[in-house]
């Protein structure tokens, strides 16, 4: 691919009923609604603009784009002018021409003349209308009044502001309000001392910026610019590809310059961020080519060993070797692997192929475990299928929006930004969360409830709301009646009525007005369109799943599923994890959710892959552990995965990982886990390989690569080497292959090919002969299981119980800069704005113990200590703390407990009882694990020393 | 105890109506204070109730009491309806400014007052439109747009609010008409923008004054409070400016509404249906809306009969600048511009002859006396290449250097420019510079970036005199076209008639060749 | 910290919990088919050792469970 | 020192009324308590009426009413338009600025006066004008502007 802008129609697509008109002798027909710059643009006559670009609403400040209007005065704006019925526009006149001059004239008199040594050289649109406009002197002259002499802010890591280049366009400004909804941006000042400022007249860095890209994106100058570019020079191609961050699955061009990779661009097309991005997708991406890098395949005895770098077949035959000898010791199920929520589509298949396939058993589980694997069971429980209901583009049509258990703008930040758009539109909000997220109340948005709930009684606040609901006659009765279980419903009906589980009488247990509650629940089912997003607050309780079928009952009487604006929601933690469900990961069910068990299924696998299949469920993560500990569980191939700092309690997972005989970790970098690794296989990042990610909307998209691996192969590559070498026989060439056997063992897939992916950029399961087009929207008509399944959602309290010694509850959720376990975006310049997870406590319990801002706190519980450094705020209740896991030192996890959801083991990572003390500094574990860390991750040189 | 009548209008109190007003208190007399009738050669001016009616004296100082009060006072005018400068005018908006307690609504009703509201509401909101149609009411804040078919389209756009806003944002130069009104008879606003909510079905209104106006803004706001059960169910509310010109233009102003920074908005959409807070909004001028009781009061066909060609009704001029009867003049559309300078204005202050007129404010043309003849009406002004704007007429003597003038113009705009477009964000200031260089006589020769090697285009030579003029047309042309509003669009207007009608003052080409060698 | 098998009777007991409100008999058959569906052979068999163990002090409706659970082996 | 806990005050006092669009009248409202918008109190605007820091100060940079440090004890505003000028106001101007010691658009060092300029005060027939402390002034001549000045210097 060849490096070409994408094009720019200069305002957004209309969609309003056909107008024809005349421009420039062509006649043309185009949506109402439409500007004359963007009907001009379809059909190929490009109006000169600046200040227009089509992400942002039109604006009307640069006054290039006039034209003339038969029967009209003046020369209107083309930006700001809609089309109308039998107008007749010319864009090239005399007068035109000379009005456009006359203003370029202007904008260069205040502009540097350095375009040959600028950093937006060619790739500039002032440079580009400049020309387009035929100036060719400037007759003010360059000793007027001028900003040339304004400072750069080089403040953000990522990009640079310099106001001398700066047009005062209004674009980063508008991107900043638009866009992200930030509105960190203004221009200061008025007339010809206007400037854009972020903030204050503050640097970026230190303003309300939150560093997505908008503005740079934005910007027809280099005033607003990525540093990769001024130290790289413009990218000379371009390849479109998806975000190995959050479940948005945001598509980004990945521009390049040769090899090297200079910028990612968010690309207008992307389905799910339609042009927009976030501090990590747009600009953590360093940690592709950071020199901690493992680009050697290695391999030790054992783990107080050093590691030695060895040959790739050295280590693929060692794997092997090693396990068919443990399969031998101690039996066909003493082994298994975890897939990654990180990897492709295919890798995924891959992984759990080879645990089924070659090693004979089910023991294959996937990182979802630990974050919506209560979502699987819940919406396949009540909905008939194990995912959202909707697209993102679907909460424009949404009237009252319900977040449950979400942090949207920092765990899934673009998504928020078109929420938050909506919301700026009207739609209502209500936030069920025990912290003040950003949501509740930031400029522009305001929650009108928000229900800050004691960690732990989800269950019993939705059925709270449930019970509002059916008490006072709000239930869209025609919807249960015709597209639910009756007798089902009836029951549940009954269940929630009771006054047990009215407001009033959860008021104490769950700390919110009975009020309240019973406002917020009058507002989703009498509101219009009411969708509701939830995430792993809502999962990550030991009634995970009673919750999110809580969740769908409520949806389900209110007539909320099978409509635009409406539906259940997940907001997925990792870019691929519904992929890694859809793909067969867990240890009970083959791709597309079908349990292992149905021998038709099986079938079907084992006639393709020639094996027969273990027909009995595998090994859950907690329970492979379990296992390991007792003796009876021996190795485990682990792709992309960080168990040792994503799982809970620390200590455990330590302890299962000692007991092995042979860890294998696959993974970028020497993570936690390989710390009790005996072969470590250099993984491949999202750049360095061809695949599939599935995003939380289910929408397939294709990841393309942008460069060569540095370690020489894909990781579906590596997994095909371990299963030849353990005798599979296995002979993809090419990833689509693996897309094309997945298509072939799974119905919901049935028409998915990499063509159909290239033709139509993204597709969205199921997508099958019923559904050729795909499936935007489920349960339309009818639910997929038939008639929506009520499901009594009882509320059984968590036995991790606050008492005098753990007196406080821990909830620990993500921030925007940082990712999951921080192993890429700990490696980018993202730790400028989190360099370390605080524990957030309330004024209240700090002042109780003694604690001030800054200071470091010992964080017990039943199940550990760490330490780390306190951070006060109301944003949290009196009563609970919270705090991020991004970085190892933390040792969250030492904390959280072995408690887990009763239907699928997610574990119970929001609710754990504990005491916070002031402390001097790191604990006994902390230390003693630091300096088994560094001690793991010895790697013997090839040349010995003299 | 004698009653007597002292203006409390800002242009009163400035030349010392306060103190007189405590002067006659302090000898017994009951002191009504009142708005201004408008001619400011006679303030402070005192009127004294006596049985042959009101008997005015002007100007009064403090130590006249007594004079006035035994009617020995050489400044004696009798009543000032005779007066000359009154005793032509047609009072249909201004008709109680100076006569009632601009606070009293027993001096209003009294007045005349509500009579318009009461004959609105007895008809449908259909038939209150109609009716400003047919009185042929044009906006009075410049463009002249007729106010009926706004408001028509206000009422035709069904919306959950509407808004009627009143434009008090009065900055030109030259013009006081819509301060002298809230000052002076704050509850005929008031009672126009009641009537304007029943016809379009808006609950709400706002009269946005700008903060050089405090007394205005007091009066109105104390007259909001004291009407506020009549206007009822419908509210208003008085918002300040903040030193922000540009936000008379009609959707900056909506935007500062909204509390934002005052920027032009971009039309489509008009603020008739899309305005404050994107709901229908019917925008006016203060005297747009005052004009509309006496036409629901006493009917459209008597507005109507006054004016000239599409010009109905009347306008109250406000003739300002180096003049000697200065002040407001309500009449009906079509006088002469020779005739208010000269004849109802009475000449210069100064005594000198007048060299210029600036009409419309300060992007309004400079007319120099040779186009006296212009009949002041929206077309005759348009072409003429000038404007009316909002009816306030600036008069110069001899002294005027009109080079300067066209500076001070571009400077002005350079000050108030929202920044938003770039004609009038960097013509402005390039307007200056150049200007600067055109009086200076001395062109710009070429910098040191023309004469680099590199730079091929751009030429080498000094720019001539009338290289430098042409500039000054083409930056006026790309000003006049290309800014988003009349703030950029229409300081071409002073700057180009100045040019025009005064090129002597822009330096000749023989000077300025004398001047380069 | 719980050891394997106390684990086993833990989750078997919480699964049960959840499934209470439906009754006493329907809620032991739920969570005897729960198990069936998502526990490794390794864990069912470890479910009825437990239950064959004497010196284990199972909550009944546990031991229902696992009674059912080998019924349904 | 900046008294943030007054400004809270204020703002509290201010948000009772529940006004839409209320910018510019908070604004004008702590200005009017505190002679001036201290930058510190941005971050509580912004936060009682749910807007950015970025749009508050952006409103408050561009209407020249709004200052954002504490005035000079008298403030002169001298109206600088064209009916004015044509009454000789730059003359007046210049008197004005000898007097009192200041150049127009900016505080004498010594904190005593400001002469600033406004752009038409709707005397135009009566000009050159001026507000003296907010007190409107008219037909100012050479007399004047020694009273003027006698009088900021008390």
């Amino acid at each position: 691919m060849t490096f070409t802008r994408e094009k720019d129609f200069g305002t957004p697509a209309a969609s309003g009923e056909a107008v024809s008109l005349t421009i420039d002798g062509q006649e043309l027909t185009v949506p109402a609604g439409t500007s004359i710059m963007r009907a001009a643009a379809m059909v190929e006559t490009d109006i000169p603009k600046l200040c227009a670009t089509d992400s942002l609403e039109s604006f009307g400040s640069c006054r290039l784009c006039l034209v003339e209007i038969e029967g009209r005065n003046g020369y209107p704006a083309s930006c700001t002018t809609p089309v109308a019925p039998g107008m007749v526009v010319r864009t090239e006149t005399d007068k035109l021409r000379k009005l456009r001059r006359g203003v370029m004239e202007l904008y260069i008199s205040d502009h540097p003349l350095d375009c040959l040594t600028c950093s937006a050289n060619g790739d500039c649109e002032l440079q580009d209308q400049a020309g387009a406009v035929g100036l060719r002197d400037v007759r003010f002259g360059y000793e007027g009044e001028n900003h040339l002499e304004g400072c750069k802010d080089e403040s953000n890591p990522y990009f640079t502001f310099d106001p001398a280049k700066c047009i005062v366009c209004s674009r980063c400004v508008r991107a900043c309000d638009e866009t992200q909804g930030t509105l960190a941006l203004t221009v200061d000042g008025r007339g010809f001392a206007s400037k854009i400022a972020a903030s204050q007249d503050e640097d970026f860095l230190s303003s309300e910026c939150v560093s997505c890209g908008a503005c740079v994106q934005a910007c027809p100058t280099s005033a607003l610019i990525e540093n990769t570019v001024i130290e790289k020079g413009t990218p000379d191609r371009a390849v479109v590809t998806t975000c190995a961050y959050c479940g948005v699955g945001c598509t980004f061009r990945a521009e390049m310059r040769g090899e090297e990779l200079v910028r990612m661009v968010p690309w207008k097309d992307g389905k799910a961020n339609h042009g927009h991005s976030c501090v990590k997708g747009r600009f953590a991406w360093g940690y592709a080519r950071h020199n901690d890098r493992i680009v050697n395949p290695m391999v030790r005895g054992s783990v107080d060993e050093p590691w030695r770098e060895v040959s790739w077949e050295e280590a693929i035959g060692h794997v092997a070797r090693e396990f068919r000898r443990i399969q031998n010791a101690y039996g066909t199920r003493s082994i298994g692997g975890i897939t990654s929520s990180r990897c492709t589509n295919e890798e995924t298949f891959l992984v759990q192929k080879l645990v089924r396939q070659g090693f004979g058993n089910n023991n294959v589980d996937t990182c979802a475990r630990v974050c919506h694997s209560p979502t699987g069971y819940g919406l396949k429980t009540t909905f008939g299928t194990s995912a959202g209901t909707q697209d993102f583009d679907s909460v424009q049509h949404a009237d009252v929006i319900l977040v449950i258990g979400a942090n949207p703008t920092d765990g899934h930040p673009v998504f928020a930004s078109h929420m938050k758009r909506r919301l700026r539109q009207g739609a209502k909000l209500i936030v069920i969360d025990p912290r003040r997220i950003d949501l509740v109340r930031s400029p522009h948005i305001e929650a009108s409830h928000h229900l800050p709930l004691r960690p732990g009684t989800n269950v019993a606040m939705l059925t709270a709301m449930a019970h509002v609901i059916v008490t006072e006659g709000l239930v869209d009765e025609a919807y249960v009646h015709e597209r639910c279980d009756r007798d089902a419903y009836a029951e549940w009906a009954e269940f929630v009525s009771d006054p047990s589980r009215s407001p009033e009488a959860i008021e104490e247990l769950t700390g919110v007005p009975a009020q309240e509650v019973r406002a917020a629940a009058r507002l989703y089912a009498t509101g219009g369109n009411a969708a509701i997003y939830y995430g792993l607050g809502v999962t990550e309780h030991s009634q995970g799943s009673s919750t999110v079928m809580a969740i769908a009952n409520l949806a389900m009487a209110t007539g909320n599923v099978g409509k635009e604006g409406a539906g259940v929601n997940p907001l997925r933690g990792q870019n691929n994890v519904q992929g890694a469900c859809d793909m067969g990961s867990f240890p009970h069910e083959l791709s597309g959710y079908r349990h292992i068990s149905d021998a038709e299924t099986r079938a079907l696998f084992e006639k393709d892959w020639g094996a027969t299949l273990d027909p009995e469920p595998g090994l859950r993560i907690p329970n492979m552990l379990d296992a390991a500990t007792d003796g009876t569980f021996k190795g485990i191939f682990i792709q992309g995965e960080d168990i040792l700092q994503s799982d809970p309690n620390t200590r455990h997972v330590a302890a299962g990982l000692a007991a092995m005989e042979c860890v294998v970790v696959q993974d970028l970098f020497l993570n936690e886990t390989a710390n009790y690794a005996h072969v470590f296989l250099p993984g491949s990042t999202f750049l360095e390989k061809d695949g599939t990610f599935t995003n939380a909307e289910r929408r397939i998209q294709l990841v393309r690569k942008v460069m060569e691996p540095l370690n020489g192969y894909a990781d579906w590559e590596v997994v095909q080497l371990v299963a030849n070498a353990m005798g599979l026989g296995w002979g993809y060439t090419h990833p689509s292959q693996i897309m094309d056997e997945i298509a072939r063992l799974t119905p919901t897939f049935a028409g998915v090919n990499y063509d159909a992916l290239e033709q139509r950029g993204s597709v969205q399961w199921p997508m099958n002969e019923a559904a050729p087009d795909g499936t935007p929207m489920m349960h339309i008509d009818h639910f997929v299981r038939g008639k929506g399944m009520f499901v009594v959602t009882d509320y059984v309290p968590t036995d991790e119980r606050t008492g005098p010694r753990f007196p406080l509850l821990l909830t620990t959720g993500r921030i925007l800069s940082q990712y999951n376990v921080g192993a890429q975006t700990r490696r980018t310049a993202n730790v400028d704005w989190h360099a370390e997870d605080r524990l957030e406590i309330h004024p209240h319990d700090a002042e109780n113990r003694g604690v001030r801002d800054g200071d470091w706190v010992s964080l017990r519980s039943r199940a550990g200590e760490t330490t780390l450094r306190a951070k006060i705020t109301d944003r949290v209740a009196p009563g609970v703390v919270y705090t991020t896991f991004h970085h190892p030192d933390t040792q969250a996890n030492v904390i959280t407990t072995d408690f887990s959801d009763w239907a699928t083991n997610c574990p119970e990572y929001k609710v754990t009882a504990v005491q916070v003390t002031p402390s001097n500094g790191p604990s006994d574990w902390q230390k003693s694990y630091r300096e088994l860390a560094e001690a793991s991750r010895r790697i013997e040189t090839a040349e010995p020393a003299e | 105890m004698t009653r007597v009548f002292i203006s409390k209008d800002m242009a009163s109190v400035a030349l010392g109506a306060d103190a007189v007003a405590q002067a006659f208190a302090k000898a017994g007399c009951e002191v009504v204070r009142t708005g201004s009738h408008g001619l400011f050669a006679i303030e402070p001016l005192v009127e004294v109730e006596t049985s042959e009616g009101r008997v005015a004296y002007g100007p009064v100082g403090p130590d006249d009491v007594a004079a006035v009060l035994d009617g020995s006072h050489g400044t004696r005018i009798g009543a000032i309806a005779d007066h000359p400068f009154f005793v032509r005018q047609q009072r249909f908006t201004f008709a109680r400014c100076g006569v009632t307690d601009p606070l009293s609504l027993s001096d209003y009703g009294v007045h005349g007052g509500w009579k318009g509201l009461e004959a609105a509401t007895a008809l449908s909101a259909q038939d209150v439109v109609d009716a400003v149609k047919a009185s042929g009411l044009r906006g009075r804040g410049g463009a002249g747009f007729p106010t009926g078919i706004k408001w028509q389209t206000v009422l035709d756009t069904p919306a959950d609010e509407k808004f009627i806003v009143c434009n008090a944002d009065e900055g030109d130069s030259g013009t006081f008409a819509d301060r002298m009104l809230m000052e002076g008879d704050p509850y005929c606003l008031i009672e126009g923008m009641a009537i304007a909510g029943h016809a379009v079905g808006a609950g709400r209104g706002y009269i946005y004054i700008r903060s050089e106006y405090p007394f205005a803004i007091e009066a109105m706001r104390e007259a909001i409070a004291r009407s506020a059960s009549r206007i009822a169910p419908f509210t208003l509310e008085v918002r300040v400016g903040a030193g922000a010109y540009v936000c008379g233009e009609e959707t900056a102003l909506l935007d500062s509404i909204e509390g934002k920074r005052g920027q032009v908005r971009a039309k489509p959409p008009l603020p008739a249906i899309e305005g404050l807070w994107g709901k229908p909004t019917v925008i006016n001028n203060v005297l747009s809306l005052a004009a509309v009781p006496f036409i629901l009061a006493e009917g459209a066909q008597s507005y109507a009969d006054v004016g000239f060609g599409r010009s109905r009704g009347t306008m109250p001029i406000q003739i300002a600048g180096n003049v000697r009867n200065g002040g407001l003049y309500e009449v009906g559309f079509g006088v002469t511009l020779g005739e208010l300078v000269n004849g109802i204005g009475g000449g210069t202050a100064s005594g000198r002859p007048v060299r210029a007129v600036q009409v419309g404010g300060p992007l309004g043309a400079y007319f120099p006396p040779s186009m006296f003849h212009l009949p002041f009406d929206y077309e005759a002004f348009a072409q003429a290449g000038g404007l009316i704007g909002h009816a306030g007429i600036t008069v110069f003597d001899d002294s005027v250097d009109m080079a300067h003038m066209a500076r001070f113009a571009m400077e002005f705009c350079a000050v108030e420019s929202c920044g938003k477009c770039t004609p009038c964000r960097i013509g402005s200031t390039r307007g200056v510079e150049l200007i600067d260089r055109i009086v200076a006589k001395a062109p710009r020769a070429a910098g040191a970036l023309e004469t680099m090697p590199q730079i091929r285009n751009a030429s080498r030579a000094a720019r001539t005199h009338d290289e430098e003029v042409e500039l000054l047309r083409d930056l006026c042309d790309t000003m006049k076209h290309g800014s988003l509003c009349a703030l950029g669009g229409f300081t071409p207007y002073p700057v180009l008639s100045a040019l025009d009608h005064f090129p002597e003052d822009f330096g000749g080409g023989d000077a300025l060749r004398e001047a380069a060698e | 910290m719980m050891n394997t098998r106390e684990h086993l009777i833990y989750m078997a007991g919480q699964i049960f919990r959840n499934f209470a409100s439906r009754g006493e008999e329907a809620a032991v058959s739920a969570t005897a088919e729960h198990l069936v569906l998502y526990w490794d052979p390794h864990m069912k068999a470890q479910a009825l050792d437990i239950l064959d163990d004497p010196e284990i002090d199972l909550p009944e409706p546990v031991r229902a469970v696992f009674g059912k659970l080998r019924v349904a082996a | 020192m900046t008294d943030i806990a007054g400004i809270q005050t204020a703002i509290d006092r201010f948000m009772q009324s529940d006004m839409r669009g209320a910018l510019l009248p908070l604004l004008h409202a702590l200005q009017e308590e505190f002679g001036h918008v201290d930058p510190a109190a941005v971050p509580l605007i912004a936060d009682a009426l749910n807007l950015s820091r970025a749009e508050v100060h952006g409103v408050i940079s561009f209407y020249h009413d709004f200052r954002t440090e504490p005035p000079a004890r008298h403030v002169v505003k001298l109206c600088r338009a064209e009916s004015c000028q044509s009454r000789g106001g730059a003359a007046i101007e210049a008197q004005l600025s000898h007097q009192l010691g200041v150049a127009m658009g900016h505080s004498r060092k010594d904190g005593q006066v400001a002469l600033e300029p406004v752009y038409c005060l709707g005397l135009c027939a009566i000009g050159p004008n001026a507000l003296v402390d907010d007190r409107p002034v008219a037909r100012i001549d050479s007399a004047r502007v020694v009273a003027i000045a006698n009088e900021v210097e008390a």
